[in-house]
C-alpha cells in the first residue's frame, strides 16, 4: 500500500515537472512565430520546486507565485489553454489578455495574481492567510520568489507581520543565484537566505530544490505546520534558470555564467533526474498526452477571440 | 457629533453590518485610539478584525490587498497621509491595477484612511495633502470630505465600494462638530455638493478649503456679490459636472485647495471647465493653492504659507472686477493645538 | 547618435568632467547595459563609481541622498519607470524636501534615471509614464527628453542641478538616431522647445507625442492648417510662458500627452492657459491623453490604448473647425520589439 | 595617567549626560508658555546612549539621528543656541525655523539631518559612509533608530547593503520597547533585534544602553572595525524612555505601560547612576555652568528674529 501511494506519488510528480517543461518548449519553439507578445520569464530547470511544492498542498490552497510563473500555474492545477491563450493576448486567456506572461491567474485552480514588480506578491500571500484565518478556512497560502526578491523591504516586514500573527502560510524562496544576470555574492553579504529566518523566529531550511521529493517532504512539513497553527516557515529551494533572464534563448553569450556552471545544473536536471520514477511505457504515454495537450492548447489560443474593448465601462474621472 | 466621532460612527456600523470590514494599521492599538477615530471599536469587535501592525506600511498595504482579493475588506488608518508615500507600490502598482490587469475577476475592496496635519509646527513631514497624487491613478478612487455628515457617509461609502478608495482626513476638522444622520447611509462616491448657491462666481473648493469658501463667500455678501459655493467632496471620479452647470451659471470660477498648484485637482477643474465650457467665462479662472514649498515649522511663516478666505474673496472679487470699499476679512482658520 | 547612446556619452561626460558624479542602481553591470545606456562607464570609471545594489530601491535612493548632502552626485538609474514607486518617501519626503527643511544648508544634487516601457505585452506594470507624479510635488524637477541632442543635454543640466531631477527616458526613444554636437554642452531645464512654428493651432507635446504631433503637423499642412508645435521637455518648472505666447498667436490649443488625464501635465497647460490667456482662445483647448485605465497587455487592446498622429491631427481640426477631405493619417507608432 | 584618562573620559560623560537632561527639563518647564511651537520627542532616559556613542566618536564622524533628537544633537555637539532657537522657530535656529523639533541638523559638530519619517535616516547614514569611502576620507558614519524603526523594510535592505560594501558605518537601535505605544512583543515575533545581524554576515549585540560606559566601549570596537575598514556593526542598546512618546509629559495615565515599569527603569537611570563619576563640587560646577548656558540659550532663542519670508526666490514651477 505504502509502496503503491509512493509510487503513484513519484509518478504524478513526474508527469507534472513533464509537463511544465514540454509546455515551456513549446512555448520557445513557437516564440519566433511572434503571436506571442509577451515578456516571458522561462522556468525551466526549476520543475521540481512547483511540482514539489504544490503536490504537498491542497486545491484549496492558495499560492501566489512571481512573474516567472508558467510553471507554477500549471503545477497548481491551472488551466492549460488559458494558460497559452494568455500568452497569445486572447479574451479566453486566464487574465483575459490584460495581463500577459507576467500577470496568470487562475482563481478555481488557486493560482493568485502573479505580478511583475519583485516581491510585489509576498505581501499578498500574507493578507490571504490572514483572511483564512479571519473566515475560519483551513486553507494555507504560500509566497513564492526568487533569491533576489529577498532582498527587498517587504520580505522582511512579511516574516515579521506573518511571524507575529503566525499566519497559516510558507515562505518559498527560488534561489537560482542570479538576479537578471546579477550573482548574489555581488548582492547579498550572507547568502545563506534561509538562516535570516531565525531573526523573525521563524523556522528556515536550505533543500535542494532539484530533488522533487525533498521539495515535496519539506515542503509537507511546512504544511502541516501551518495547517495546525504553528505559523509559517521559510524555504530556500537551490535551483538554476537554463535559458535567459526574459525571454527563450540561452544567454552564454552574455558571459555574466560560465558555460561550465550551466552544464553542471543540467547535469543534475529535474526532470531528467526523475525519469526513474516511472517506466518507460509511462512515459511514452505521459508524452504524447502532454504533447497531445499542447496541440489542442495551442489550436485553441490561435482560434480565440482577440479582446474587443477597452473596457465596457470606462470609469469616469 | 464631531467629525472624528462619525468617522468612529462609520466604521462600527460598517463592520457591524458586514463580517468581512476588518482595520488595520500601525499603532492603532494605541490608547489614544486614532484621536478618538477608533474609539471602542477593538473593544466591540476584537484583535481578530482589528489588525496592529509594526512599522511596516509597505507589507501591512500588500497584505490589505491579498486579504480584500480574498473577499475581505480592510480599512487601512494610517495617523499620516506623509506614511502612504510608504505605500505607493502597492497602492499605484497593485491595488489600481489589480481587477483590469487579470480582466475583472478580481476586486479589491479596499479604504486607505489618510490624516492631513497642521499646524503646532508639524512641518514639512507631517503636513502634506497629496490630494492630487491619488487623483491621478486609475484604478484608485479619492475623497475628502470637508463635515462630519460627510465623514460618515463617505467613509461607508468607501467601504462599500468595490476598488480601492484614499479617503482622506483633515486632522484639524476632527474636532468640528454638527447633527449626522443617525444609522447607516452612503454618500455617493462622485457627487460633489453645492453648499451654498450664488450667481455672480463659482468658488470649487477642496477639503478644509470649503469653511474658508463659505467664511469668503458671507463676506462677499456684505459687498453685494453673491458666491456659489461647491464642496467638491470626491476627487476621483472628480465632478466636474456640477463645476460646470455652476460656471455656466455664474460665468466666472475660483478654486480653492490646500495643495500644491501643479497637477492639481485644482487644476483638472480649471482644465475641464476650459474644455468643456470655454464660452460660459467671463473671466479667467483663478486658483487659490499652497505656494510652491514645503510646508514650514515655524509659526510665523506656516501663518504665511496657509490662504484662507481672504485669498478667497479677494480672488472673486478680482474675476468679478468688482472693487468694493467693503472690509477684507481676515484669516481665521482654526489652529491645531498641541504637540502631535 | 541614437537616443540611448546620448544617454550614455553625457554620463561619460559629466563623469570626467566631475569626479563627484556616480551611477548606482539594481542590476546595473547586466552585460546588457541597461539597453545600452551604460556602455563602457563601469570600464572606464571603475567599481568606486559604479554601485550595483541588489533589489533594494528604497534603501538605493536613501543612500543617494545621503551621498548626495556630501557633495557627491549619484545617478540613480532604474530599468523601469513603476519602481520608483517603491521610492517615493525617500523622493516625496525626503530628497524633494531636505533643502528647505533645514533651512537651504544643504542641496540634494541627484538625478534619477527612469525608464517608461511600451509594447510587445509589457503591460500594466511595466509602462507607465508617471509625469504627473513627480510634476506635483516642489522640490522635484522633471524633465522628458525627445529627441538625442536633448537626451543629452537635458541629462547634463539635471546632473548639474543643485536639486533632485527626475529623467524620465522613454524606452521607445531610445533607437532614434540624429547628429547630436559633440562634447558638452547643457539643454537648459525649464525652457520647451517650439519644434515647428504656425499659426493656426499650437499643439503642445510631452514626450513621444512631440514625434506625432510632428505627423500630425505635416498631414494638417496638406490640409491647408499650420500648426505651431512646442516640445514642453521640461514637466517641472513647466514652461507654460511659452504655450502662452504660442496661443496667443494661435488662439488654439490641443495638448499631446502619454499619461493618464486627471491631475496631469496636459491638464496644467490648459489650465494655466486659461488662467493666463483666456481672451486669446478661440476654442476650447482639447487634451489627447490615455484612457482612464491602465496599459493592458494583449495587442489588439494596446492598440487601441495608445493615441497618436491621427487623434492629434483630428483635435486640431476640430479646434480650427476644420472639417477638410483631407485624408485621415494612419498611426504608424513606431512598436517596441522583442521580449525584455 | 591611564586612572587619569578614565576619570576625564568619565567627567566628559557624566557631563555630556547632564547637560541633555537639563536641557529637556527645561524644555518641559518652559512648553506650557505655548513658545515652542513644535512636537518634542523627549529624549529623557536614554542619556547614556547618545553620551557614550558620541563619546566614541570624532568631530568629522556624522550621525545620523531620528525625530527623538535634542540628546544626539547635544551629546555630538550641536549648538545649544540654536537649538533652542530652533524649538522656538526662530530665524537663529538650527534649521531657520523651517523644521523644528523634529528636524534639527547641525552641519559643522556632524548632526546630520533628521527625519520625522521613521527609518527614513537609515539609509541617509549608508549614503553618508558610501561617500566617506568615495572621497577618502576617514570619518565613519552612525544611524541611530529605534526598535519600531527595525521594522521598516529599509532597515533591512540598508543592513545588507551596507554589509556588501562593508561600509565604514555604525548601526545604533535604541531598543526602549515601545513604538509610539505599542510593546515590542505586539510587533515581532523574535524581539533580540541584534540576531537579525547574522543573516547579514554582520556582528550585533545587545548592550545595557543605561550604562554609558559599556555604552561608549562597545560603540568604540565597532567605531574601529569601521574605520579599519573591517565593515558595519549592529549595536542594539536597551534603554527606555520616561515621558510620553511625543510631547512634555508622563502618560502613565494611558495605561500602555505600568508604573511598576518605569519606577524599575528609573531605579538605573543613566545620569543618576554616573554621579558617581564626579565629585560632588564637580557635580555642582557642572550643573551652574549648564544652568547658566541654557539661561543664555533660552535668552537668545526669545530675543532672535522670526524667519520673514516663505522663500527668496520661490521656484516657478
Ligand atoms: C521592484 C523591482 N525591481 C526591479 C525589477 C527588475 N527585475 C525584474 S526580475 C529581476 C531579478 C529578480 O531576481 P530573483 O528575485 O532572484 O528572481 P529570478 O528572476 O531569478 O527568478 C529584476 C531586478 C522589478 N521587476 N521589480
Ligand atoms: C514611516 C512612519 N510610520 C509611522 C510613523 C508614526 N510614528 C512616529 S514615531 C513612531 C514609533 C517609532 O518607534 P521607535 O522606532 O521604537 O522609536 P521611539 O519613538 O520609541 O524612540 C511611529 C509609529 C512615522 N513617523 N513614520
Ligand atoms: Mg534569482
Ligand atoms: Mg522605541
Amino acid at each position: 500500500m505504502k509502496t503503491d501511494g509512493q509510487r503513484e506519488l513519484k509518478k504524478q510528480l513526474y508527469y507534472r515537472m513533464l509537463l511544465l517543461r514540454r509546455s515551456e518548449e513549446r512555448i520557445v519553439a513557437n516564440y519566433h512565430l511572434r503571436e506571442m507578445r509577451s515578456p516571458p520569464h522561462m522556468y525551466m530547470g526549476h520543475e521540481a520546486v512547483a511540482a514539489g511544492v504544490c503536490a504537498a498542498l491542497r486545491r484549496e490552497d492558495v499560492i501566489y507565485p512571481y512573474y516567472r510563473s508558467h510553471g507554477w500555474y500549471l503545477a497548481k492545477g491551472g488551466d492549460l489553454n488559458e494558460m497559452i491563450a494568455e500568452l497569445h493576448g486572447r479574451a479566453t486567456g486566464c487574465s483575459r489578455g490584460w495581463g500577459g506572461s507576467m500577470h496568470l491567474i487562475h482563481i478555481p485552480s488557486g493560482v493568485m495574481g502573479t505580478t511583475a514588480i519583485v516581491s510585489g506578491n509576498i505581501s499578498h500571500a500574507a493578507g490571504a492567510a490572514l483572511a483564512f484565518r479571519m473566515k475560519g478556512l483551513n486553507a494555507i497560502s504560500v509566497a513564492i520568489f526568487g533569491d533576489g526578491a529577498t532582498e527587498e523591504g517587504v520580505f522582511h516586514e512579511t516574516l515579521n507581520f506573518a511571524a507575529v500573527y503566525k499566519l497559516p502560510m510558507i515562505f518559498v524562496c527560488e534561489n537560482n543565484i542570479y538576479a537578471t544576470n546579477t550573482h548574489i555574492k555581488d548582492r547579498q553579504a550572507q547568502t545563506d537566505i534561509f538562516r535570516r529566518a531565525d531573526g523573525y523566529g521563524m523556522p528556515g531550511m536550505r533543500i535542494d530544490g532539484n530533488d522533487v521529493l525533498r521539495v515535496y517532504d519539506e515542503t509537507g512539513r511546512a504544511v502541516e505546520r501551518a495547517r495546525i497553527g504553528d505559523g509559517p516557515t521559510l524555504l530556500e529551494y537551490m535551483t538554476y534558470r537554463y535559458l535567459e533572464h526574459c525571454g527563450v534563448n540561452e544567454d552564454l553569450e552574455l558571459g555574466y555564467r560560465t558555460e561550465d556552471e550551466v552544464r553542471r545544473w543540467m547535469s543534475i536536471d529535474p526532470v531528467h533526474t526523475a525519469e526513474k520514477f516511472v517506466s518507460e511505457q509511462e512515459r511514452k504515454n505521459m508524452e504524447s498526452e502532454i504533447s497531445a495537450k499542447l496541440d489542442e492548447a495551442f489550436a485553441f489560443a490561435k482560434s480565440s477571440p482577440w479582446p474587443e474593448t477597452l473596457i465596457a465601462e470606462e470609469a469616469g474621472a | 457629533m464631531k467629525f472624528r466621532e462619525a468617522v468612529c460612527d462609520a466604521t462600527r456600523l460598517a463592520m457591524e453590518k458586514d463580517s468581512s470590514v476588518f482595520v488595520i494599521g500601525v499603532g492603532i492599538i494605541d490608547p489614544r485610539k486614532v484621536w478618538g477615530t477608533l474609539s471602542g471599536i477593538r473593544e466591540q469587535f476584537g484583535d481578530r478584525r482589528f489588525i496592529e501592525v509594526g512599522l511596516a506600511e509597505d507589507a501591512l498595504t500588500g497584505v490589505s490587498v491579498g486579504a480584500a482579493t480574498h473577499g475581505l475588506r480592510p480599512i487601512i488608518v494610517h495617523h499620516r497621509i506623509d506614511f502612504v508615500l510608504l505605500t505607493m507600490n502597492q497602492l499605484i502598482n497593485h491595488a489600481a491595477k489589480w481587477s483590469e490587469m487579470f480582466g475583472r475577476q478580481q476586486s479589491v475592496p479596499l479604504v486607505v484612511r489618510a490624516v492631513v496635519g497642521r499646524g503646532w509646527g508639524n512641518g514639512p513631514q507631517h503636513t502634506q495633502s497629496l490630494h492630487a497624487l491619488f487623483s491621478h491613478v486609475p484604478g484608485l478612487k479619492a475623497v475628502v470630505p470637508t463635515n462630519p455628515t460627510d465623514a460618515k457617509g463617505l467613509l461607508l461609502a468607501a467601504i462599500e465600494d468595490d476598488g480601492p478608495v484614499i479617503y482622506i482626513e483633515h486632522r484639524w476638522l476632527h474636532e468640528d462638530d454638527a447633527p449626522v444622520p443617525p444609522g447607516y447611509y452612503v454618500t455617493p462616491l462622485g457627487k460633489a455638493a453645492v453648499v451654498r448657491t450664488g450667481t455672480d462666481a463659482t468658488i470649487a473648493a477642496v477639503g478644509p478649503m470649503v469653511a474658508e469658501a463659505m467664511k469668503a463667500a458671507a463676506a462677499l455678501e456684505q459687498t453685494g456679490l453673491s458666491a456659489e459655493v461647491l464642496d467638491m467632496r470626491t476627487l476621483r471620479p472628480l465632478d466636474s459636472d456640477t463645476v460646470i452647470q455652476s460656471v455656466v451659471k455664474t460665468g466666472r470660477l475660483v478654486v480653492a485647495e490646500g495643495d500644491w498648484s501643479p497637477c492639481s485637482v485644482g487644476g483638472e477643474i480649471v482644465a475641464r471647465v476650459a474644455e468643456q465650457a470655454l464660452s460660459a467665462l467671463k473671466a479667467a479662472p483663478v486658483r487659490i493653492m499652497w505656494p510652491d514649498i514645503c510646508v514650514p515649522s515655524s509659526q510665523t511663516i506656516e501663518a504665511k504659507f496657509y490662504p484662507g478666505a481672504r485669498e478667497i474673496q479677494n480672488a472673486v472679487m478680482s474675476v468679478c472686477n468688482h472693487y468694493s470699499q467693503g472690509q477684507t476679512i481676515q484669516n481665521t482658520v482654526k489652529k491645531f493645538d498641541g504637540p502631535f
